[in-house]
């Protein structure tokens, strides 16, 4: 299903962010980037370096410093026929923008039965462990997980980025973009430079193994992926999936992951209580209870708010713990 | 002017029937206009219907019907709960109610801000309540509108009260319309009782608007001659003599007189006009009760294509 | 642990609520009432009648219309050395707030290490059935329980009302307070009148049984009993949980009702992905799993929008739904 | 005015010497005071710190020496992402800097709306930046301390930009003071270069505020000569003349033009208040690298006693 060409280019997460959002920006004509310092900065993170010079102050539009109206304008460009790809500088930030993203945006096309199409896309970064100030880490897509009408994408390679990117802003339902501050330049990969599509709702199986499924997203896929090589040498066969969407989610390749395994651990970066883990649980249990060999295990942050810099690697999920999580769901260790 | 008054009155009566029909347990909680139609009738026929928008609150649409029928039979789906009151479809330029305070407001900007964009010939006009200006929403979206020169007009509809609360516990400013000097752009107060100052006043703002001037603030005075909503006892918290006061005010009756005066009235004209209102009316009621409804719309228009998850959600509750 | 005394008095929720917000503010002065309509009004629904009249304007205050200064002032009155008790009219509303409430009333403990105490008590009336027009119903607890620092109260009976939220206001924690609108005339029971406090983290047992425990909170407590009588007419016991507070959770309750039944249902108002049902079902998983004799059964709204009036009672989980869940679970169906 | 300048001095040297310690890894990112010593060291000078109460955006904890030596420790321990930064313990009557922007503006109002209940004597002032004017909670927080008649003063700082965004793209609005008729509360617009300017300013407003007439906005004008913070390129979007006419006017020459104007100021006294500051700083850095830290403390205050999962989680992570 995926659609790819030939030429390939080695890029960093961000670079393939940047890359798509000038392709995009070339292809269509509607669309707009706009948010706070994405014009003359070209984005604190240099994600949208490059797009003011070349596409004008019509479309890449540095607006003044309110969240809020960032997302809500976003709704009346999307009635105008524009296809809107504001940025929210960080995650946590979003929650200013609360009450336009879960009241307004995911139930625009609900309440108006169709009248309005929504295409747009909030692309926000987020996570932890580079020591950001605070309310600058936090992972908050199992807040949004719960609202109907949004769609949460979350890309763990420079290719996915850009492949869910360009699928999120052709999408006509409003997409919550989220990008692992902590992959922005560490993640590198091949990404195709033409025509590159990911579909939303498709698994990616990172690593293949049949002693224990981890399954997870976001910057949590690198961390697992060099999990799994540790525990290979220990003699545990550890598959990996990346649920690249986690709506809409691919409950198909989870219910796979699951019987093959029948032990299967969790990662998150969030805080424990009501994580996107438990809907993954909850999907197990819901589909695939009789496959499971033992509990699922969940390796996640703590039910404390994101902490300070000092703190921070001791709340952010790591290698050791995911590690520890598989010895102890193969019943290795209790 | 016959017009508006035609439109005032009508509207008077489309959201009586509303009120009624709530009574009678045939529609949910709704908010009637009594004390608005100059507000709302005299701005909208300072627009063209054909190229401009109008984002109402809630307690708007029964005064819109220049914008086409759509309108009002799409408010009375609306009222009675079914799901396709929230789709005014085209031509109609106006947007179902909004029942989340303020949040109308940056979308208006947004569409004006692509209208713009879009070399659309047109303008926005946004009604909010005084209430709900000391939301976040409306300031940012002033602002923004400001900084973008916005084809937008932000109409403050000053009807004295926020359910209970009368506007001196909304704000110390000197009056809404002061707001507009924190944007930097014009701010008017106008007779909200008087539909001819409101028409000016709009025409005005739109002017501006569609040369490029940018965005425009009005308030509109008057003052709420009804409850709240269906569900609200304004006996616990309305003087009675300042209620009484304001009827002396009452819209309608100002432009019952001014039209008396002009030799543009009789009683009979009026009965016509109520009597053809009230046919129109029944109209709407009758076919939006008969609107057929299938228990799994609720499950259309999520996304453009439901989710697995929907679609397995689906299923389960059709069996 | 629940400290009652013998004098009772029939009362619904509402009357309840009102009741100990007088007993609590005569209690107290340092209590405050405010938010939109709370004074000459009594609240849209009357909970805050008289206080007004009897404590007066400095303690009863009607606020301009804006959530988010609402909750943010709490945060100050809170460090001034009062007790905040804030209502958020409807808890859509609260979106409004989520900045202030997520953002910052969940945090000021931690980040300033306890310098300030943070006795805010939220209120606010949420969830459907009574035709309220768009976005007064939503069922958001899922979306504020992954924030770690609130609590999250949930009555269910009037008795719980007044001893629930007793305890919320005299915690030094902030709390999110949530009334079911529809029950709060249609609940109705015996409500001690004097001092009475309910602990937190302590699930009720409504009613006993054994072959299935449905677990729930709020206004599905009362559905669910009622689920549990037709049932028992069938010949399958039920036991129904009430938790009362999702945080903290009283996980020890859980296990025990899954111990015992081996088959348990979970049943909530609020959408189905991520709702606080997963919460309770990952639980399960870490902590009851051997015990669980079936895959859990969740009944949950639907993943859309809360939907508009003529289409409100399918979207709301009923008696019925709860019944054949119940029997799926315990094997009657499938 | 010698404390004042000794203070504003001080502020440079020591936000320098943080801005260092990010450089050299031993401190998360950090924003610079460079251009607001005048504003932040005259507002303080204009308070009481033992009844009044400073809430601070984060560029401004560096300046207020004056309410005394935890503020800087703490900030310094905060600066090196030390959980107890964020802990400024009595009698030192400042909070810790604020990350999300504008949110303190509501918890100001709240605190000097409860000290006016419970009668206490002081006032509450509140910093923020030009940009931070943009979000919702700057103008509701306003409005409402307009009708609740609170004692505080709302602190503008306009330094001409928002990391990138220059004043002209967050308002149209005349000047930020301006801002105060849409709350009906008095607005003044100082030069923010001049520390005694700040100081006139803030002290009237502080007279207005504690004999209860209600709240002020104050906007000191001045320019950020430093990078937005640690981790900005400011060259990308500074046009230079900008700049070094803005040096023209740094707050510190200024003051010290004046002070040798009044024969107030030695190179020599100058040179000895810094190597005071620098020692100051020294103990301060020395004492917040060594201050201990057990990684249970991810644990501690989440709430007053922890929940059971909480507990839990605790166990499996001392594990
Ligand atoms: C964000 C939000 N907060 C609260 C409410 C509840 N509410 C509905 S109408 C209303 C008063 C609105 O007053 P105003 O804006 O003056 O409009 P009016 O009803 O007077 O036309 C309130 C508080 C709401 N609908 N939305
Ligand atoms: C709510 C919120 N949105 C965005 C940011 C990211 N951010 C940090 S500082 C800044 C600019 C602030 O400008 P201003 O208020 O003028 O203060 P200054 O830094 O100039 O002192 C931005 C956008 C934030 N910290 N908080
Ligand atoms: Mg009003
Ligand atoms: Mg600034």
């Amino acid at each position: 299903m995926t659609t790819t060409t030939e030429t390939l280019q080695t890029m960093n997460m961000l670079e393939a962010i940047n890359h798509t959002l000038h392709a995009e920006m070339g292809r269509d004509e509607r669309v707009m980037v706009f948010g706070e310092d994405v014009g003359i900065n070209g984005g604190v993170f240099r994600a949208t370096e490059g797009l003011l010079d070349r596409f004008g102050s019509e479309r890449v539009v540095d607006t003044p410093l309110a969240e809020g109206v960032i997302a809500g304008a976003a709704v009346g460009l999307a009635a105008a026929g524009m296809v809107p790809v504001p940025e929210i500088q960080f995650l946590g930030f979003s929650y200013q923008a609360f009450h336009q993203i879960a009241g307004q945006i995911a139930r625009l096309r609900y309440r108006t039965r169709s009248r309005f199409d929504v295409p747009i896309t909030i692309r926000s970064p987020f996570g932890g462990g580079v020591r950001t100030p605070e309310l600058h880490s936090e992972s908050l897509a199992a807040q949004y997980a719960n609202i109907p009408g949004l769609k949460i994408v979350l890309p763990s390679s420079a290719a996915d980025a850009k492949g869910l990117l360009a699928t999120a802003i052709r999408d006509p339902n409003p997409v919550l973009f989220l990008e692992p501050l902590r992959g922005y330049r560490m993640i590198k990969d091949d990404v195709p430079t033409d025509e590159h599509l990911v579909p939303f709702g498709q698994a990616r199986t990172v690593a293949e193994g049949s002693d224990v499924a981890i399954i997870t997203w976001s910057f949590q896929v690198e961390l697992s992926r060099r999990a799994a090589k540790l525990l290979t040498d220990e003699g545990i066969s550890v598959k990996v999936l990346d649920l690249r969407t986690l709506v809409p989610l691919d409950t198909e390749s989870i219910v796979e992951a699951v019987e093959t395994c029948g032990r299967v651990v969790v990662v998150q970066e969030a805080p424990e209580t009501n994580g996107f883990a438990s809907e993954v649980i909850a999907t197990i249990n819901d589909e695939a209870f009789y496959s499971l060999e033992a509990p699922v295990q969940r390796v996640s942050g703590y039910d404390t708010p994101y902490p300070v810099g000092m703190l921070e690697d001791f709340f952010v999920p790591d290698v050791d713990r995911i590690c520890d999580a598989v010895r102890r769901v193969a019943g290795m260790v209790t | 002017m016959t017009s508006i008054f035609t439109d005032m009155i009508g509207s008077r009566l489309f959201s009586q029937r509303v009120f009624n029909l709530q009574r009678q347990g045939r529609a949910g909680t709704n908010a009637p206009i009594d004390g608005s139609e100059a507000v709302v009738v005299g701005a909208a026929h300072a627009l063209d219907p054909a190229h401009d928008w109008v984002l109402p609150q809630y307690r708007e649409l029964v005064g819109l019907e220049r914008f086409g029928p759509e309108v009002l039979d799409r408010y009375v789906l609306y009222s009675i709960g079914h799901p396709d009151g929230g789709h005014i479809p085209p031509p109609a330029r106006v947007w179902p109610p909004q029942i989340s305070l303020a949040t109308q407001v940056p979308h208006a900007v947004g569409l004006a801000w692509g209208m713009k964009r879009a070399g659309a010939t047109g303008c926005v006009l946004v009604f909010l309540g005084d209430g709900s200006t000391s939301e976040g929403d409306f300031y940012e979206a002033c602002n923004f509108a400001g900084v973008l020169d916005a084809p937008v007009i932000v109409v403050v509809v000053n009807n004295g009260w926020a359910i209970s609360t009368p506007t001196r516990t909304q704000t110390r400013a000197k009056n809404f319309a002061e707001k507009s000097h924190a944007f930097g752009i014009p701010g008017v107060n106008v007779d909200g009782t008087d539909a001819v100052a409101v028409y000016e006043a709009v025409a005005d703002a739109r002017s501006r608007a569609v040369a490029g001037a940018g965005p425009t603030l009005i308030e509109a005075v008057t003052y709420r001659l009804g409850p709240h909503t269906t569900a609200d006892d304004p006996t616990r918290y309305v003087p009675t003599d300042e209620l009484e006061a304001a009827k002396e005010r009452d819209p309608i009756a100002v432009m019952r007189t001014e039209m008396q005066r002009r030799g543009l009235w009789t009683q009979e004209w009026e009965e016509q006009r109520l009597a053809e209102a009230d046919a129109r009316m029944e109209r709407a009621v009758v076919a939006a009760e008969a609107a057929p409804l299938s228990p799994g719309e609720l499950f259309n228009h999520v996304y453009d294509e439901p989710t697995p998850r929907l679609v397995r959600q689906r299923e389960a509750f059709e069996r």
